[in-house]
């Protein structure tokens, strides 16, 4: 078993209505030191270990994980697990 | 792009840059006119955007022309945000219907979601509270995986904006047919209501007053929004597609609220919406229409990105804006109100009297153009028209005679067909009460919503059934209003007027331009004798792609009042041993039914018939036995004919239905034929009801036991089905379709 | 008796709220603005439903924030009633006021339509108008309502009687089923349903406004002992 | 200017309908490689560089970016840009 994280976040222009209301509100709690917070998810796969492995995260990002129209990802491989 | 690398007046003419922007060769020479001079990079893409199709109803202008828009209750025709009504009490609704089919093809969640966001804008702009939010929605077979993501999508963001906003989804369409399969359709109407005293314009009165910016900070989303909505989608769009607008509920919420404040004050001389366009449409045309002109400093437009061109802020789409116009001196009474609300404002210009928008940016005048050039003075066209090759065509088939073996499986199977099956999976994710006033829920022919603190109510439904006015424009448009009259009176409305989306594929291509004068004069007709003139609406061409144009599909939204609580009426059965009669004569009429698409496969031959001299005193007739409290349900007979409307009735109530027909099987139970209505009478107001419309023919009764029982004359039955069976295909065809993966 | 609907950025069911009380018990009542310092002038404070700060990062979680809640936090410990419908559950949850959290609806949808409850308990201060057990028609329209909270928790809220309503039906995959809980003090009531929605058979029920009833009585009741 | 990146993640043994659904449509996307799927969020945060600011980062995790009922946070403070 490999542990895959994904990490998708806004493409850049693409407005982050949800990160400025966070800003907003750690502003008024005083963090000012903020100067801006940008959402995104985070996915955690557990996947058997194939050869085709990247090939196939790629596919499921651009496929499902992801929305290409708005959205970018990156994802790490990590090690082999139990 | 930075300001440094934007072409030369020279070379965007040598290199016709402005034909990337939409701009023809004549349109560009006209601008060239029109200014006495070439035009630099950002004026061109003031005209490109502003000359759009989308922006300046350049084919369709003259065939809207035709429409009736008068009428006694009319406050306020085509030419605002939206149109505006009557309803007595000092009190008027406010309605408009629009397109965001491009931006849904592309991205469906955010597409829809800023459909819904600008049509909230475009009534609330007017000074009104959104009461209502309904939608006409298109899309291809559900057995393909790209149209149940669509699908799935558009629903999910039209419930997450709506539902956010706090206006309820109360009513609307679904239909599928293979035609929309790369091009669904995605059409919002929103329904306001106004104090006769807060109508407010959009325009820019006043030398010296003060133009202001309010919401929601410009990004270079959008940018030219207008001009892809105005062209046919192709794979080349997909990499032409202006970076998607993403919608922010939460900032239109907050802009609803301040604005209904700002409407309050007599600081506020106009408003508009930036839609699409932004600001550049916002300002020109409210400058257009007071006679005036508009000068903005574009340095002090809040901007959500660094370095943006004026051509970048002016373009942009982002969504959640709006433009004042203020008295000279009266701003902070607008700021305290939006810093209140927590909403960003700034004052951006101010009200000239030559009748220019005149730009300035990091000192210098960036473009100085004739406010009516741009928002009056479009070209307009008078393409050419052909008849459509299918009419003629369709019109010669002859009429097939449909024997059916299995009448229950047939029913069943109607009720199965996505366009007939029950639109719960949809409007559960609606909220649909927010407000307290939603009397009738969706489900049944109108929404109806009471008004808070007066004994009235409002209907309001949205409706088109393209196959006909594919198959017969002209028909079909009357269809079309004819259907939405329907509704509105069987939930116990007098129908006041209505706006229109029309959704057509390329005016360029003449066959194309014929659906769309043919159907208009139907639809102008059907206004005309059902006395709904039409207050506002909008128009979406080039709706094809490489596989095709849709089908023709003007949506009507239509408003009616109910004068008294007491006139609410639903289609659903009410009491066992009510009688019911059918009103209006059956003929066999199968072209472009669902009886025809189910069997056959596909639509032909000639579409009902419709007389609008029947239909309208039909429903005069039906409004008044309704109104003296004599019917207990009434439903129009619509898709899948009698059959369907009789099963649609009863489900859910616990009661069944006992009819006897009398003719052919097929057509009795399946035609489609116009003007017809399913009522349930009590048994003692039989007499009374009779007296009103004495050509109603009784057909049967409401019974206490839980199915669907059809007889021939001589007592044999035709067909029988258990109310859960019926129920079960009805309701679960739709969660069914949605969830099977392939 | 006096009520407070506390108004959020992005509340949207206010205004229901306020008719609610108004029209449905001929009481006063007051839309108090979220930067408001202090509801220790009102009897009974209500959160409405609605998407405070577009439920962004989580439902509630920024409004628990505003300054008004901390008052509201206070006279909740002093034991004034406080009712959380909705988003206003979702803000008692993240003010900790109530134990446990929302999730997403186990279909993932937001769903709208009437559901059926049961009053599991009718001796709080907001529910001596129903029967025990009784089965009540009141509408949900939440993305939000599926209850969670860990075993020890959902112990305790058993042993104390914590559990006010539940569904009849499994909606939304709430643990089970839980639709509303008030605090071990009994005087703060967190419920997903929208009982300000069904004050009037013309709407399809008038199942909630024997809540607002029980709110008003039980204010009567311990106002005419105290004085 | 640093870059505070922050995940957010589900708590051991909370349901996550979410990641559940993900998983079925993987499965039916032929995916059948991947076991299990989990989702968070991911909030990228820039942050003015103080001398607490490890202490903040943690506070704001605490109070708003995560809920502690369900969620467990990480996170990792970059380096110093520009
Ligand atoms: N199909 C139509 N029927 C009647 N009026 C229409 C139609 N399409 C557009 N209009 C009217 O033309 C005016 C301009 O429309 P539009 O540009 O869509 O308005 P907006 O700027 O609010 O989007 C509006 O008043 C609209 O009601
Ligand atoms: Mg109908």
């Amino acid at each position: 078993m490999v542990k895959v994280q994904v990490y998708v976040t806004l493409k850049e222009g693409v407005l982050d209505p949800q990160g400025s209301a966070i800003t907003h509100s750690l502003h008024t709690m005083n963090y000012n030191e903020v100067k801006s917070v940008q959402t995104g998810k985070y996915i955690e796969l557990e996947v058997e270990k194939t050869d085709d492995l990247e090939e196939r995260v790629k596919e499921m990002c651009e496929k499902l994980l992801s929305n290409p129209v708005i959205e970018d990802y990156t994802y790490t491989i990590g090690e082999a697990v139990s | 792009m930075s300001l440094l690398l934007e072409p030369t007046p020279e070379k965007i003419k040598e290199d016709k840059v402005y034909q990337e922007m939409g701009l023809t060769d004549e349109e560009f020479e006209l601008a060239e006119k029109i200014l006495g001079r070439q035009p630099n990079y950002t004026e061109t893409g003031l005209f490109s955007v502003m000359w759009s199709e989308h922006c300046s109803y350049k084919h369709s202008k003259v065939l809207l022309k035709k429409f009736p828009v008068k009428g006694e209750k009319v406050l306020q025709g085509p030419g605002e945000g939206a149109g505006i009504i009557d309803i007595g009490d000092e009190q008027a609704v406010v309605f408009k219907i629009e397109s965001h089919n491009h931006p849904s093809a592309i991205e469906p969640y955010q597409g829809a979601a800023t459909g819904v966001g600008g049509i909230l804008r475009d009534v609330f702009s007017m000074g009104a509270k959104p009461v209502a939010l309904l939608n006409s929605l298109r899309f291809g077979e559900l057995t393909s995986p790209r149209v149940r993501y669509l699908f799935e999508e558009v629903v999910a963001g039209i419930a997450g904006y709506g539902n956010c906003v706090g206006v309820p989804t109360v009513g609307g369409e679904v239909q599928f047919d293979p035609c929309y399969e790369g091009n669904p359709l995605v059409n919002a109407m929103c329904v306001g209501l106004i104090d006769h005293k807060d109508i407010q314009k959009g325009q820019a009165k006043g030398t010296g007053n003060t133009v202001m910016y309010v919401g929601a900070s410009t990004g270079k989303d959008g940018i030219h929004g207008a001009t892809f909505a105005s062209e046919e989608l192709s794979e080349e769009s997909e990499s032409k597609r202006p970076s998607v607008q993403v919608g922010d509920p939460f900032m239109e919420k907050l802009l609803l609220e301040a604005c209904l404040e700002l409407v309050q004050s007599d600081a506020l001389i106009g408003i508009q919406d930036m839609g699409a366009a932004g600001l550049t449409s916002s300002s020109a045309e409210m400058a257009s229409k007071a006679g005036s002109g508009i000068e903005m400093d574009l340095d002090k437009v809040p901007q959500r990105e660094k370095d943006m061109t004026p051509y970048e802020m002016m373009l942009s789409e982002s969504q959640e804006r709006m433009l004042l116009v203020v008295e000279k001196g009266r701003e902070q009474e607008m700021k305290d109100i939006c810093d209140k609300w927590g909403l960003l404002s700034a004052k951006v210009g101010h009200v000239i009297e030559d009748k220019r928008l005149r730009l300035l940016h990091e000192g210098n005048v960036v473009a100085d153009v004739p406010v009516d050039a741009l928002a009056e003075e479009a070209p307009v066209y008078h393409p050419p028209s052909k008849e459509h090759s299918a009419f003629q065509v369709n019109q010669q088939v002859k009429e097939t005679v449909f024997h059916i073996d299995d009448t229950k499986q047939t029913l069943l199977d109607l009720l199965k067909q996505p366009t007939i099956a029950s639109k719960e999976w949809v409007y559960d994710q609606y909220d649909y009460m927010v407000q307290t006033n939603t009397v009738v829920q969706p489900g049944s022919d109108a929404a109806v919503l009471r008004v808070r603190g007066k004994n009235k109510a409002l209907a309001m439904t949205t409706d088109s059934n393209s196959r006909f006015i594919y198959l017969d424009p002209e028909a079909g448009g009357k269809i079309a209003v004819a259907e939405a009259a329907r509704n509105i009176v069987c939930s116990g409305g007098v129908p006041l007027g209505l706006t229109d989306c029309l959704n057509y594929g390329s005016p360029e291509n003449p066959e194309i331009y014929w659906q769309l004068e043919k159907s208009t004069d139907g639809m102008s007709a059907a206004c005309e004798q059902l006395q709904t003139p039409v207050i506002g609406g909008n128009v979406s061409l080039y709706n094809e792609t490489k596989e095709g144009a849709i089908y023709p599909t003007p949506v009507v939204g239509m408003v009616g009042l109910i004068e008294d609580l007491d006139h609410i009426t639903t289609q659903s059965f009410k009491n066992a041993e009510d009688i019911l009669y059918l009103i209006g004569e059956t003929k066999p009429e199968f072209g472009g039914s669902e009886l025809q698409k189910l069997l056959e496969g596909d639509i032909s031959g000639k579409v009902p018939e419709i007389n609008l001299e029947t239909e309208k005193e039909r429903q005069q007739k039906l409004l008044e036995a309704i109104r003296n409290q004599l019917v207990s349900s009434a439903h129009d007979v619509a898709e899948g004919g009698l059959a369907v409307a009789a099963a649609e009735s009863l489900i859910g109530t616990g009661l069944g239905a006992a009819i006897t027909i009398n003719g052919d099987t097929a057509a009795e139970l399946f035609s489609e034929t116009q003007s017809r209505f399913l009522v349930s009478v009590p048994k003692v107001k039989k007499e009374a009801f009779e007296k009103i419309i004495p050509e109603a023919r009784a057909i049967g009764s409401v019974t206490n036991e839980e199915n669907l029982e059809i007889y021939s004359p001589s007592g044999e039955i035709v067909l029988q089905a258990a109310a859960n069976e019926l129920e079960s295909a009805w309701k679960g065809a739709i969660p069914c379709l949605v969830k099977s993966k392939d | 008796m006096k009520f407070a609907v506390i108004v959020f950025p992005g509340s949207n069911c206010d205004d229901d709220m306020v008719y609610a009380v108004q029209e449905g018990l001929q009481e006063d009542v007051d839309k108090v603005w979220y930067t408001e310092e202090s509801v220790a002038d009102y009897d009974a404070i209500l959160l409405p439903g609605g998407f405070s700060y577009g439920d962004y990062l989580r439902s509630g979680a920024i409004a628990r924030f505003a300054p008004v809640m901390e008052s509201v936090i206070e006279e909740a410990q002093k034991g004034k009633p406080v009712l959380g419908v909705c988003n206003g559950f979702q803000v008692l949850l993240e003010a900790g006021l109530l134990p446990g959290a929302m999730q997403r609806n186990k279909n993932l949808k937001f769903i709208c339509r009437p559901v059926e409850l049961k009053v599991d308990n009718n001796e709080t201060g907001f529910t001596k108008s129903y029967e025990k057990g009784e089965s009540i028609t009141v509408p949900v329209a939440h993305g939000d309502g599926n209850y969670y909270c860990d075993n020890k928790t959902l112990q305790q809220l058993k042993e104390n009687n914590q559990i006010v309503f539940t569904y009849q039906d499994d909606i939304n995959g709430s643990v089970e089923g839980i639709a509303g809980i008030v605090n071990e003090k009994g005087n703060v009531l967190g419920m997903m349903p929208h009982p300000e929605r069904a004050t009037t058979s013309l709407l399809g029920s008038s199942d909630g406004l024997k809540l607002f009833q029980s709110i008003l009585n039980h204010w009567r009741e311990s106002h005419v002992l105290t004085s």
